[in-house]
């Protein structure tokens, strides 16, 4: 196999010239475009070469998103992107592979590969477009939809709580989980290059805007005047403080989460909750996954991110051991072990 | 005391689903096989875990034939059938052959015993038995005796009584007893008390075969004159692992499993995961659709990507199958029929989801087909399989069926330097590379191993345009693009052998199979032809595409009949491609295979009916 | 002024995807349909949202065919063409009538836009539009114009130009504005000001169309001699959608939908959802699994339960059908064709799932197929779907295509009590009730509906024991329930109607098609019988099991052809069939619908060729 | 539909009333047999009739209980039992619904349509038979065996986290679990009893034994010297304790549990949690799914149980409001709406 480290200076790469020759085809507005320039970004600060990454995606409108990157790519089936993945990063450990997904893909038909994906750890990135709506089949509810929306095969309000992506998936033994908005491109790049640095599933929902089936949907949370009161952005050993003056932080009153302002009611930073995403226990997490406006602030950046062995790599380590061990050395060894017997 | 020889014969142990009848069955099978006999074996116990105690329903037997020669399949009725309790006596009194000796162990034949596995009246008194050879003995009780100093548990004691009669019947047939005695010694390194126990019951059983002279006759069956060479048994799954881990190795790639399990087909995983040494990547995924993609994301990876399943998980892969299809990416699916639809007959056989491999998948969308004949061939067709898949670039499903995948046969063990190269298609240069530009002989297009520079390409489910693999939906892009995927499948017949016949000069009646009912049609055909019938025999294992030769075949016999284990699918496909000709048929449907004794009934109807 | 009275016009609307061109299609459509006309619709878009603008990729276009008579299908070619940029051009170019009328936006030809179109110069100054009569007017200048005081933002205002086309049009056809006025007042009565627009816009372009004379002549066409009644238009989906509800009606059961979107099958969903206040209940499911397993739940529980999609959603249902299939309960799937394989063209029309959906199971699990001929008949396949369903319990497949799913076409309405009831085979009388009792003329067995007292059973996917219903696992059995499986939906026959023939004293070529390309082949053939040729056209509707007479319809023709858009699917299962007869294929594979002049090019060569 | 209260006296049947004619097939000692009977008895002592309880299982072991019942009963296919039982619940809102699924077949195959039963809190008890394997097919690992298992698909060990069946539910929203063991047959009728009380989907984990391929797996927690160390058995409103004595306790230190003695270092049994399954705060119910033994008692009995609105009941409600609400009447009435005309 080619080295990295060897090959990574001479093919440092622009984010352009991530890019396929494809002509990118979401709508103009569209909040994939926003993804699709971080990741280029990400890569190329991480200077990895273009042909060491495989992009896997479900379908959906996110899920073109392979066609847009001159890397390897494979747009698979509805739902089964985790799956494709898993086999790409057992078959080619060498490769960075990406899973590139939508609420629908991921969380309604995939919803099975994505707890099993997690669970298991496979050394992988997955990007959840998570828009709350199908895009590509314009405009029903999907299980990120908010009770009661009104969408094309709910004209009467859904009657169904919706998936929270991040519960989900501590539910299923996440071990790298983070969220970002499509308005933020900074935080994007950071979160992004922290997911492909961590050994493991990373899952990274990023509320996605569709200017076409559900706009706004996020507009709370990602619009100008609402953002700062809205976003708690995360960072690993700091302190939970938000607002336009961040004087705002979340405090931890026994088994609730409270938002306090610093400097009111004799609250000082030291009452301010300090994230720790390397926690083993999930608990906190658990909580911040679920912060909703308008009472708390929405939980952005790397929520959790904790170390444990990936099964890819488990797979490879026990092939090896077995390798070391075996009586066999060769299938001819095998053919002619046990009982044989010969006919003259 | 005479002892006659015999060319062949059959032999059933019946017992309990806890009495070890499987054990008996197997250390029979390898002490006959190891001396040089054909052999094929048929195990068949409930689906049920633990089915209810001494009933018909519980009742697991395991029937083996061996013989010098002429043993085509694991036989239609036993000549010494065991019957350890009055069920499995029960389950197989319709099927014995006249005259033939059955060993009983009288201990079990209590009235409680006698009534739960359906009898009004003692068999062994109110003579239903008299046509036969019956053996009693006290098979529970010595059992118990000669083994009462050991100190065991009487659950362990009771367990030894399958080596009880496994002693007389080596007895019966003046086989060795060194076998056995070695695989006890083996097993049971660390359990001292248990190869003492085995070994000393299973010598009491053959000395009291020998002592008692219940039996008027022993038996002698000459080794089989097989081709020369070194052999061992397999069943049809362990071959079927085995002919993929030297596909693999013989194509230069990793192998990579992605399955789920599922009856009768997870043998397979089972036996490929123990041989993580040789490099396999087993995916044991969270259910079929998962292990079809994770195949199919190994095999886009560059991995030699197979998935195995039986008939229902099939069914939730047809979806990703279309999938390589489209991408024309390499990829073996092997489906273990059992009885169907739905969730059907779970351990018993069946040929009936051919019709699913052939079409069982949205929009035009062309597999090549292949199935497997006889236990030991697995290993070549799962081979060939493997071979076709990376050479023509094209998804293979291979069929193999229950009856073969548990079945055990001989195999002439192939090393590795006996088997072919295989060629994977792969890109090697850049120059004039595309995603899909194909090679012009197999209309194949190259392999990628994504990591290497200058290859970086994006393929998917959508319509591609031919040449560079782009997503187009231009009309006359997508009829080319049908039209390419049938050839490409279609000019795999360039690269199979002939189709052969067995009976040339025959021109009255031409009997088809397909798939594992190879032994037994066979083995009727060839009967036919010694008493002088004008009957020839072909067997297919390529389906699709169909070896050049095949319409040739079909010229000049007054009658065709196609002979197979569902409602006539096999024929329906010949039919459609063939309408020159009649193909009658011959189906099975009864979670069994054939017997030699019914298709010679049927072929001489077929013969006579004129 | 000359004034051409013509029987029937096809009209073009074309577009980028943002230009409103279904809109103004569909508005066309709804006049002309009211006037009394038969009309034929096909509307034709991207499969992205928002395709890139200016390209041919992005082009939507809406065809309509109306008349007095002989409008079977959307049409071949237009006779004229609305194009709103050059791309709509270049995208319609190689698909001309010779001679016909081309409206363009003259507004939109910059040299950017025409050399994003891929023209290397002005298509309307090099020439080669010589051949047709091209109207160019400044429409998005005279919108902008016509409506600047109406104090609109700018993007409302480009949006109207729409209208002005139309108004272009109604002139050029004499039909009146009325309904499309109205149309507008009751869209946005919250909005006037885009009433006014709209209106204006509309009005504009009409007078326009009459005072600068651009136009040598215009047309009449007068309205079709139909059956005397009130129509509606429908396009298939809805029809589709509606014969459900009718039929559940009928059958005095609630209508169960278990359904995932996808392409072109989700407007059903749409439909049905609206009316909640029918008692429709609907379940979203999380996957196709899940939908047709919800389904299957309610089919036990008493619903009449129905699950809807395609090609790749039906791959994912194949096992649960299975399970519908053996546990003998009725079940209707709606697949709305694509074109595949795979993901393949979503948004693009074909017929190739029908092996599937004869075949697409695992064991021998066969299942009634009934397909749909156009879109206002979806309806009544719909309904009988239903029908067969609950009275021979059963699952039914109802295959439609997205050509008829998107058309649109006049239907008369059907009051309910025009409609026949339906029986479900419900079981009501204790006395003799078995779980797998079979009512002799049918062999259904009887529908329960859990929780009424006495009916208590259980059922599954193992096989069954026949009246009993119990788990069996024995081999004869086995047999007899595969048989009863398949003469069950063979003997639906027996309640379907004889199959049809146009053309019965003709006895060169029998034309052969089946679904939703009735319209097109009925209208070649039609034109054929009128030249005097010697050809006949059958279009079957039931696939599996076919009518009682189909042997009799293909006796005594020298030559027949099936013509099926896909490889030849129905042409196999005929010929499996009908060896006695030659099934030739004319196939198309282009995610387009046949066309007249194709077919009658074919006929004609198949004529003259002997 | 029959009024439940007016039969309930007349149809009153003792536990064994509500058996089937066919043998129960399942190995001497399984597991199984304890739900069989605890099932029965809960039916009868709720004097439920038995044809108004419909039984829906998936394929394994555990899934051919609906043959054993009395009731309507569906043996459906692998993994699609909560598939099917959604599609009876509505079609059919007077059955009692029963779904019956092991460890593969929910959380393997079945999946996906776990957590979305959960999620969208369909009215049904879903009995999760766990024995950590696959029995039916004859010992494969299953989602939920212990990492490093060795079975018949690991000889070399399992190299996969498994998931946690209680914390996967409550990640997917789940408003009602509860965890039994099949040795304690009266706790079993006490939880079964308040499932089918609870208006919602109410998932119960029970930690079955499987003799032949998976024996003693539960024995730390189930065995007779074991139990009272390493069962917490929690009742609503009563304090966690547990142990022979009843002395020890669980305590909250700020994010972690702990075991506390009663009576040792201070500790009064004022220190110890007291038990609230219907606090809407999912934290501490998510906390306690989580304890394994040895360092924890195992929590058993009713975890959390919360009202919610069910799906089928917000079904049938929108049914009937757009029925009142509807401008049609007919379907006559439809198909003559909007744009019709007449052909004379
Ligand atoms: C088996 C199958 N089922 C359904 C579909 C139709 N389908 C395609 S994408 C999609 C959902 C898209 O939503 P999401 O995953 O949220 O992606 P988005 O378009 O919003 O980015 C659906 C239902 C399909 N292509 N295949
Ligand atoms: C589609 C399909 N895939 C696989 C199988 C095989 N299969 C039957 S049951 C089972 C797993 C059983 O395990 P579990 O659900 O834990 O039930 P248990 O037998 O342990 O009670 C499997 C893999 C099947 N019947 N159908
Ligand atoms: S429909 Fe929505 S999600 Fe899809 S490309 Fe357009 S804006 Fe993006
Ligand atoms: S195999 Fe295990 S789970 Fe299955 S019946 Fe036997 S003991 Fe029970
Ligand atoms: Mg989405
Ligand atoms: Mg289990």
């Amino acid at each position: 196999m080619i080295n990295m480290e060897t090959t990574a200076v001479q093919c440092a790469l622009k984010p352009k010239e991530y890019a396929s020759d494809q002509e990118v085809k979401w709508c103009p507005g569209c909040g994939d475009y926003a993804v699709l320039s971080a990741v280029r970004k990400t890569l190329s600060e991480l200077n990895i070469p273009k042909e060491k990454v495989a992009f896997i995606s479900g379908i959906g409108c996110s899920s073109r998103f392979p066609y847009y990157m001159g890397s390897y790519g494979f747009h698979t089936i509805h739902g089964r992107a985790a799956g494709v993945a898993t086999g790409v990063k057992i078959a080619n450990p060498d490769l960075s592979v990406w899973i590139i997904s939508g609420d629908g893909d991921a969380l309604a038909i995939g919803g099975n590969h994505f707890i099993h994906a997690i669970r298991r750890n496979i050394n992988a990135n997955l990007l959840l477009f998570n828009n709350q709506i199908y895009g590509l089949t314009k405009g029903q509810y999907s299980p990120t939809s908010e009770l009661g929306m009104i969408t094309k095969s709910s004209p009467h309000g859904t009657i169904e709580e919706p998936f929270s992506p991040g519960e989900l998936a501590i539910g299923s033994q996440s071990k790298f989980f983070a969220r970002v908005v499509d308005t933020d491109l900074k935080t994007m790049v950071a979160v992004l290059k922290q997911a492909e640095q961590h050994n493991g599933l990373s899952v990274i929902e990023i509320l996605q805007n569709c200017v076409i089936f559900n706009d706004k949907i996020h507009s709370a949370i990602t619009g100008k005047e609402t953002k700062a009161e809205n976003q708690l952005i995360l960072e690993h050993g700091k302190p939970m403080l938000f607002g336009a003056e961040k004087n705002k932080g979340l405090r931890l009153m026994g088994l609730e989460l409270e938002v306090v302002t610093v400097g009111e009611n004799g609250i000082t930073e030291a009452d301010v909750l300090v994230h720790d995403a390397g926690n083993p226990n999930p608990t906190l997490h658990y909580m911040l996954t679920q912060l909703k406006s308008p009472e708390f602030p929405v939980a952005l950046g790397v929520i959790r991110n904790i170390k444990a062995p990936t099964y890819d790599q488990a797979l490879h380590n026990q092939r090896a051991e077995e390798k070391a061990n075996s009586k066999f050395h060769s299938l001819n060894d095998l053919f002619l072990s046990g009982n044989t017997f010969r006919v003259n | 005391m005479i002892k006659t020889e015999l060319k062949s014969a059959v032999i059933k142990f019946a017992g309990d689903s806890g009495d070890g009848m499987q054990l008996a069955g197997m250390l029979f099978t390898d002490t006959t096989a190891n001396k040089g006999n054909e052999i094929a074996t048929f195990p068949d116990f409930p689906s049920e875990i633990r089915a209810p105690q001494g009933t018909v329903a519980g009742v697991s037997g395991f029937q083996i034939h061996f013989g010098e020669s002429g043993v085509y399949s694991p036989g239609d009725a036993p000549d010494v059938l065991i019957a350890m309790n009055p069920a499995a006596l029960k389950a197989n009194l319709s099927n014995l052959k006249p005259a033939c000796t059955i060993i009983i162990d009288s201990d079990n034949f209590t009235e409680r015993a006698i009534g739960k596995a359906g009898f009004s009246r003692n068999p062994l008194e109110n003579g239903i038995l008299s046509d036969y050879q019956i053996i009693e003995a006290p098979i529970t009780s010595l059992t118990k005796s000669s083994i009462a100093d050991l100190g065991l548990d009487n659950k362990s004691v009771v367990r030894c009584k399958n080596m009880f009669a496994l002693g007389m019947v080596f007895w019966l047939f003046n086989e060795s007893l060194d076998q056995t005695i070695n695989f006890f010694k083996q097993k049971f390194a660390k359990k001292p008390a248990l190869v003492k126990a085995n070994i000393k019951v299973l010598q009491t059983g053959f000395h009291f075969a020998e002592t008692v002279e219940a039996f008027t006759s022993s038996f002698f069956v000459p080794s089989a004159k097989k081709v020369a060479g070194i052999y061992r048994n397999l069943t049809g799954n362990q071959a079927t692992a085995w002919g993929l881990l030297a596909a693999a190795k013989k194509a230069n790639r990793d192998l990579f499993l992605g399955t789920y399990p599922i009856t009768p087909a997870t043998d397979i995983l089972h036996e490929l995961t123990k041989h993580k040494w040789a490099g396999v990547k087993i995916f044991q995924a969270e259910d079929e659709i998962a292990g079809v993609c994770s195949a199919i994301g190994a095999s886009f990876a560059g991995d030699l990507a197979v998935t195995t399943t039986s008939g229902p998980g099939m069914a939730l892969k047809t979806e990703a199958i279309g999938l390589a299809i489209m991408t024309e990416l390499p990829l073996v699916i092997v489906n273990v029929q059992r009885g169907g639809p739905s969730t059907g007959l779970p351990t018993k056989t069946e040929q009936s989801d051919l019709s699913q491999a052939l079409y069982g998948r949205n929009g035009d969308s062309p597999a090549v087909v292949i199935s497997a004949s006889t236990p030991a061939t697995c290993f070549d067709w799962a081979f060939e399989a493997c071979r076709i898949a990376v050479e023509h670039m094209t998804p293979v499903i291979l069929l193999t069926e229950s009856y073969i995948a548990n079945g055990t046969e001989p195999w002439k063990i192939k090393l590795l330097d006996e088997l072919a190269e295989i060629h994977p298609n792969t890109a090697e240069s850049h120059e004039d590379w595309q995603p899909y530009k194909r090679d012009k002989k197999t209309l194949a297009r190259k392999w990628v191993v994504p990591g290497t520079t200058g290859f970086e390409h994006r393929i998917g489910g959508l319509e591609k345009e031919d040449i560079t693999g782009n997503v187009s939906y231009m009309p006359l892009n997508h009829e080319k693009m049908v039209h390419l995927r049938a050839e490409k499948v279609a000019m795999v017949t360039n690269d199979i052998p002939l189709q052969k016949v067995k009976g040339r000069n025959a021109n009255q009646l031409l009997v088809i199979g397909w798939g594992g009912q190879f032994g037994i049609l066979f083995g009727a055909v060839s009967k036919l032809q010694i008493e002088g019938k004008n009957i020839a025999f072909t067997h297919f294992n390529y389906i699709h595409p169909l070896p050049r030769n095949t319409k040739k075949i079909f010229e000049g016999f007054e009658r065709i009949v196609v002979c197979e284990l569902n409602n006539g699918q096999f024929a329906n496909y010949l039919q459609a491609q063939f309408p020159e000709y009649r193909f009658e048929r011959f189906n099975k449907m009864q979670g069994l295979p054939f017997t030699v004794k019914e298709l010679k009934g049927k072929f001489n109807e077929l013969l006579n009916d004129d």
